[in-house]
């Protein structure tokens, strides 16, 4: 007689990409629960551009897997009628650079319509939508975006950095009775025709979990300083990590998970050992993550051996051309750069 | 008199258009309390914008006439009229529109944004916005295979936003029972129809996707309900998606203060000449209606808003703090 | 004879509101240059909803003033080509609060043509919007969004606290090659119908100036802690100077005036004299004007006595009911008291 | 043949169609370059996504055999086509797709964003967003009173966003010398146009607008040339715009590396069977063309673009310093 336990632990490793743990997330929620339903560009007969529903039509068929028309404002704003009507729709933006089209059902009408009810109407939803460049897609087609999602009151933002986590967060929105915008790092996918970090590519259980929504992760422990990083910079954050501890420098990694709610205590909780801090995201520079993390940790006043640093996209659209895109990018030698210098400065 | 809508239908749309009519009668004096001698929007129990739907209450009632609780309607910044005619709980609209604790919302909404779960009403305050929810719902009753409808109501002026392109379009794409109602009352703000609508009739475009495009032309709450008796049967049926545009009017500026420059002399006075409350009282006498049905129906309707307002003036504010609750749910 | 600058001392002063005064300026900018045209809802019959525009329409005609559909994403784009084409168009869109259905327009058109043309072709156009809220216009016409703007690179984005920066700003965005958001406050406006912060309403010349985007200003001295705002909580954090100035503290006030670019030389040079820093915005607290100032002071590695602070709006829409609203928003007495217990931490 | 075109402009609009098919010929293996075995869309000198426009040929000569540079031409995210129709610099062009100092943008626009503002180009990688735009320009022309006119480039996807509305309608009421152009490739990425646009015709929809509403079949660019001569005269006259759908074909995958398992079997090869390029040689020969003048003009074509390649390819790539320049003007 074997423990549920000991049979998790004979499993198989899997190696699941991102694009595969979304997908499966989702096929499993939607055997569950006959209340989920997936619409989209491309999303049925293509699987999704970026494999989010790979398999998904053929499991379900096209009344709960539809391919819409190029109309961001009226499918996404129907997904928060369905949602009022108490499904619970999972819906695609292709590129989040394209939220210029559809912002307003996103921001005003999905977002607040628990709060303009006064509870009575929920939006269960998940809106998941590609962030990120570096693969030289240009300007309008290369952004993160971020800190314009977390800005807006009533929406969760979530953006996994590996195939384990990301499994589990799609249950836990498809799950959560708000509008949960899930951003995937296209760095990170797993699709065939896109490079992909292969620290992105984990195991994950078959079987149903949650990772929890608004809660940051610790991915690596250290002493000298805490880098918060989410999505892709989590790996450049982990390589630089990696390589400063040869040099004797002992980086603590921050996952944050969750842009909104942000998890402040768990970074407040590594500053407050480590007293340094660097931020590390690629969506643009100003009002961005890291300012909102660095806000956080030095109004808390923590005291800091050195001054909080952050690496993110300079304030200048995405060039196409790689020899001036990768030149700003963030990177794991800009990271380890910075947290040398952090380690110099006289304390 | 238009041989579709049966007695009952007619004397509660009559009675339904006094009480909206009415509700709107008691915003005025409030909404003004606090702000004279120098009008201030900010000030009194009724702060903020204010639009008022006098005039436009044929257009409510004859569509609403033929929906039940489960039918969904998703309406605009212009909702009393829609909401009234809709079965919204009409004490706790009033309360949510003096911002009180015992309102739809608790006072979180207001009123551009009366939520009514019960019987699946909803409003928002950005033009055209509820029409993708409309599509929405429509979609959620086709998935379910039970026969509600949704509607949505919209301004002349929100035929030209983008997501009435896009959500007629998936509206139709997908055959989903939604009926979208536009009320042309001639004017978004001081902007007049002509001025900004590269087509005559709204009803006409229709045609580009491929729906049956209606116009209810002379305010006339029967000729409403006959025609969306008919979009509303063909939605139920699950035959898809129709237009209707009715010719209305608004009696009032576009919101409380507005100074109606923009309106050519002697307009609302014509206007408020054709008033279709008191022509559809006569039409009721003509076609047989007694006085003394139509008068008691009409002062139980005013009562009824009498009490909401009591009520309203009387219910509490929320604790402040309130403000935190329900930002998630 | 008079020198120039004695017939400016004797001009009688003028009490412009800021209405008054933008549409001073695009007037005044209209007769000099015959490429400026102005459009939008409600701008030309009705003279602009918030005032913006009065008067214009009998001065210039209808070619030059024109109502528009209520299209934003048309006309905003329609802009940008009048902008390509060499034309200087003034753009209203009514509330800030609508940007989401037409930021596209804005942030991957306006913004970026100038980058994508690599400079071949500019992108003159100045976009105006009312913000904020205070009068329960409930959720969806009170916001501010101040850092959903200035986070998107490639915007200017100014707000003035006062009639005479409101023409000056005008004109130079009118004169600027550049898209320039122009956001005004619905609570300094000078509406009749509108209460207004007298101190707003102020004097300015009938000539022409400018006041230059990108750069802050020091609108009272003080010595005890550097309070930074713009728009609106400029004349908090003005109100709230002068009631601790009773007090024996010495407030030196910011007014930011430019969201992007963002001079944070002018705060950090202010911060590094007093030492304590505190901010003070009514837009969305997270990833916001007050964690971008915060970061902006700290990563400088600038020395404060205190932790920085910050009050905004808080994550959460506009709530209706003046009795939550007023709860919430930022004000004087929340400045002052602020500040009180800046001053009594001890350091 | 159509009558309308004359022999210099067939001329030109089979030479300028090869031109733009020998452009993509030429992209292919370079797009591959650095992407195998591994095929990785971030590899190699053109990294990224790369949509080519073999098989719209028709719709871009058609359309800009009327027009000079001092017209707008907005263009879509498939825009060599239309650009080398329109005159776009090809080496500046090919520069820009390679990345490199000298292309139109320096390298910082891309294939999805060539501007070449000599000759009132732009395009971009959102779909519809180049309506308003057009409409601006067409503005100018307008308030300037000159007898220039602006072009909108949309595929039949993007005649299903919000923006395309918008921009009819506000094309229309304003009466500006705006033409739009809708290549129909009955393929939105993998969405069949049936299956997520309402009507059978695009071109239907101009009546929602009070606007011309032209259909050109057959992908032929004899057809394009008469329709778009009379709408591009028209609005030119100051008689307002038109709406102009093109049958047209895309032989190539959405993007370089789509698998196209949405088509079905055989699709492709029966298009490619009627590819328009050698029919409309064909149809020229049998017009009395020599094929020795055919021969030639293909000659050049070619010739300037694998200039414009070598051109492109011999070029410097910009200092990476140069990413900061040219945010603002
Ligand atoms: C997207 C958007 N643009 C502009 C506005 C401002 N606005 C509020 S009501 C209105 C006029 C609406 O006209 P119409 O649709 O005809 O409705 P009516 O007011 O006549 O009932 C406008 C422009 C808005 N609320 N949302
Ligand atoms: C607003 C927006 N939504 C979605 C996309 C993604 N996208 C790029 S091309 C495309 C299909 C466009 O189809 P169509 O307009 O027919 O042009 P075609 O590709 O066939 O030339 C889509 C959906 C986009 N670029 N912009
Ligand atoms: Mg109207
Ligand atoms: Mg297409």
């Amino acid at each position: 007689m074997s423990s549920p336990d000991t049979a998790t632990a004979v499993r198989p490793a899997r190696r699941l990409t991102i694009a595969r743990a979304i997908a499966e997330a989702i096929g499993q929620e939607m055997e569950r629960d006959s209340d989920v339903l997936v619409m989209g560009e491309d999303i049925a007969k293509l699987g999704g551009v970026f494999g989010t529903t790979t398999g998904l039509l053929d499991r379900f068929g096209p009344e709960r897997v539809r391919d819409t028309p190029i109309s961001e404002t009226a499918f996404i704003g129907a997904a928060v009628g369905l949602a009022a009507s108490g499904m619970r729709p999972v819906v695609e933006l292709m590129f989040v650079d394209f939220f210029g089209v559809c912002m307003d059902a996103i921001y005003n009408l999905a977002a607040k319509q628990s709060y303009f009810s006064g509870g009575q109407v929920t939006c269960p939803m998940v809106l998941m939508t590609s962030v990120g460049g570096g693969y030289g897609d240009a300007g309008q087609h290369s952004q993160a975006l971020y800190a314009t999602f977390g800005h807006l009151p009533g929406l969760k933002v979530v953006i996994p950095s590996n195939a384990h986590d990301a499994k589990g967060l799609m249950l836990a929105a498809i799950r959560d009775p708000n509008p949960v915008i899930f951003m995937y790092h296209k760095a990170l996918q797993g699709m065939g025709w896109l490079g992909t970090v292969q620290r992105s590519i984990t195991d994950a259980p078959e079987g149903d979990y949650v990772v929890p929504l608004g809660k940051a992760k610790c991915v690596r422990e250290g002493e000298d300083v805490t880098v918060v990083g989410l999505g892709l910079s989590v790996h450049q954050a982990l390589d630089a990590a990696g390589r400063l501890a040869e040099e004797g420098v002992s980086a603590e990694v921050i996952d944050l998970i969750s842009i909104a709610p942000v998890d402040r205590e768990t970074v407040r909780a590594s500053v407050r050992r480590t007293g340094r801090l660097l931020v590390v995201d690629d969506d643009y520079l100003s009002y961005g993550v890291g300012a909102e993390i660095i806000a956080s940790v030095c109004e808390a006043g923590i005291p800091l051996l050195v001054p909080p640093q952050r690496i993110a996209f300079p304030d200048i659209p995405v060039p196409f051309t790689p020899v001036m895109e990768h030149f700003v990018l963030p990177n794991a030698d800009k990271v380890a750069a910075a947290v040398r210098q952090m380690m110099e400065v006289p304390n | 008199m238009n041989g579709a809508s049966n007695a009952s239908d007619r004397l509660w749309m009559y009675a339904t258009m006094v009480k909206s009519r009415h509700f709107e009668a008691l915003i005025k004096p409030a909404y003004f309390e606090g702000k004279s001698p120098v009008f201030n929007m900010a000030k009194g129990p009724l702060p903020g914008e204010m639009h008022l739907s006098d005039g436009q209450e044929p257009c409510a009632v004859g569509v609403c006439a033929h929906l039940r609780p489960g039918d969904t309607i998703t309406a605009t910044h212009r909702p009393h009229h829609v909401a009234i005619a809709k079965g919204v709980d009409l004490d706790a609209m009033a309360a949510e529109i003096f911002g009180k604790a015992s309102g739809l919302a608790g006072g979180r909404g207001g009123h551009m944004h009366l939520f009514d779960a019960r019987v699946n009403f909803a409003c928002s305050g950005i033009i055209a916005q509820g029409l993708g929810p409309a599509v929405g719902a429509a979609l959620a009753s086709k998935l379910r295979g039970d026969d509600t409808v949704a509607v949505a109501f919209l301004g002349e002026g929100a035929a030209n936003q983008g997501a009435f392109h896009e959500a007629l379009n998936l509206a139709s794409v997908w055959k989903v029972p939604a009926v979208f109602v536009i009320e042309d009352n001639a004017y978004g703000i001081s902007v007049s129809k002509r001025d900004c609508t590269a087509v005559e009739r709204n009803a006409d475009r229709a045609a580009a996707y491929s729906m049956p495009g209606h116009f209810v032309a002379g305010n006339d709450a029967d000729a409403v309900h006959a025609i969306a008796g008919e979009a509303i049967a063909r939605a139920r049926r699950g035959e898809g998606p129709s237009l209707i545009e009715i010719e209305t009017c608004r009696l009032e500026g576009h919101f409380m203060g507005d100074a109606e420059g923009y309106r050519p002399a002697g307009e609302v006075e014509r206007l408020k000449a054709r008033d279709p409350i008191p022509a559809y009282r006569a039409r009721l006498l003509a076609d047989g209606f007694e006085a003394i049905d139509l008068d008691r129906a009409e002062a139980e309707a005013r009562a009824a808003v009498d009490a909401a307002f009591a009520f309203a003036r009387a219910a509490a504010y929320p604790d402040p703090e309130e403000a935190f609750a329900h930002v998630f749910a």
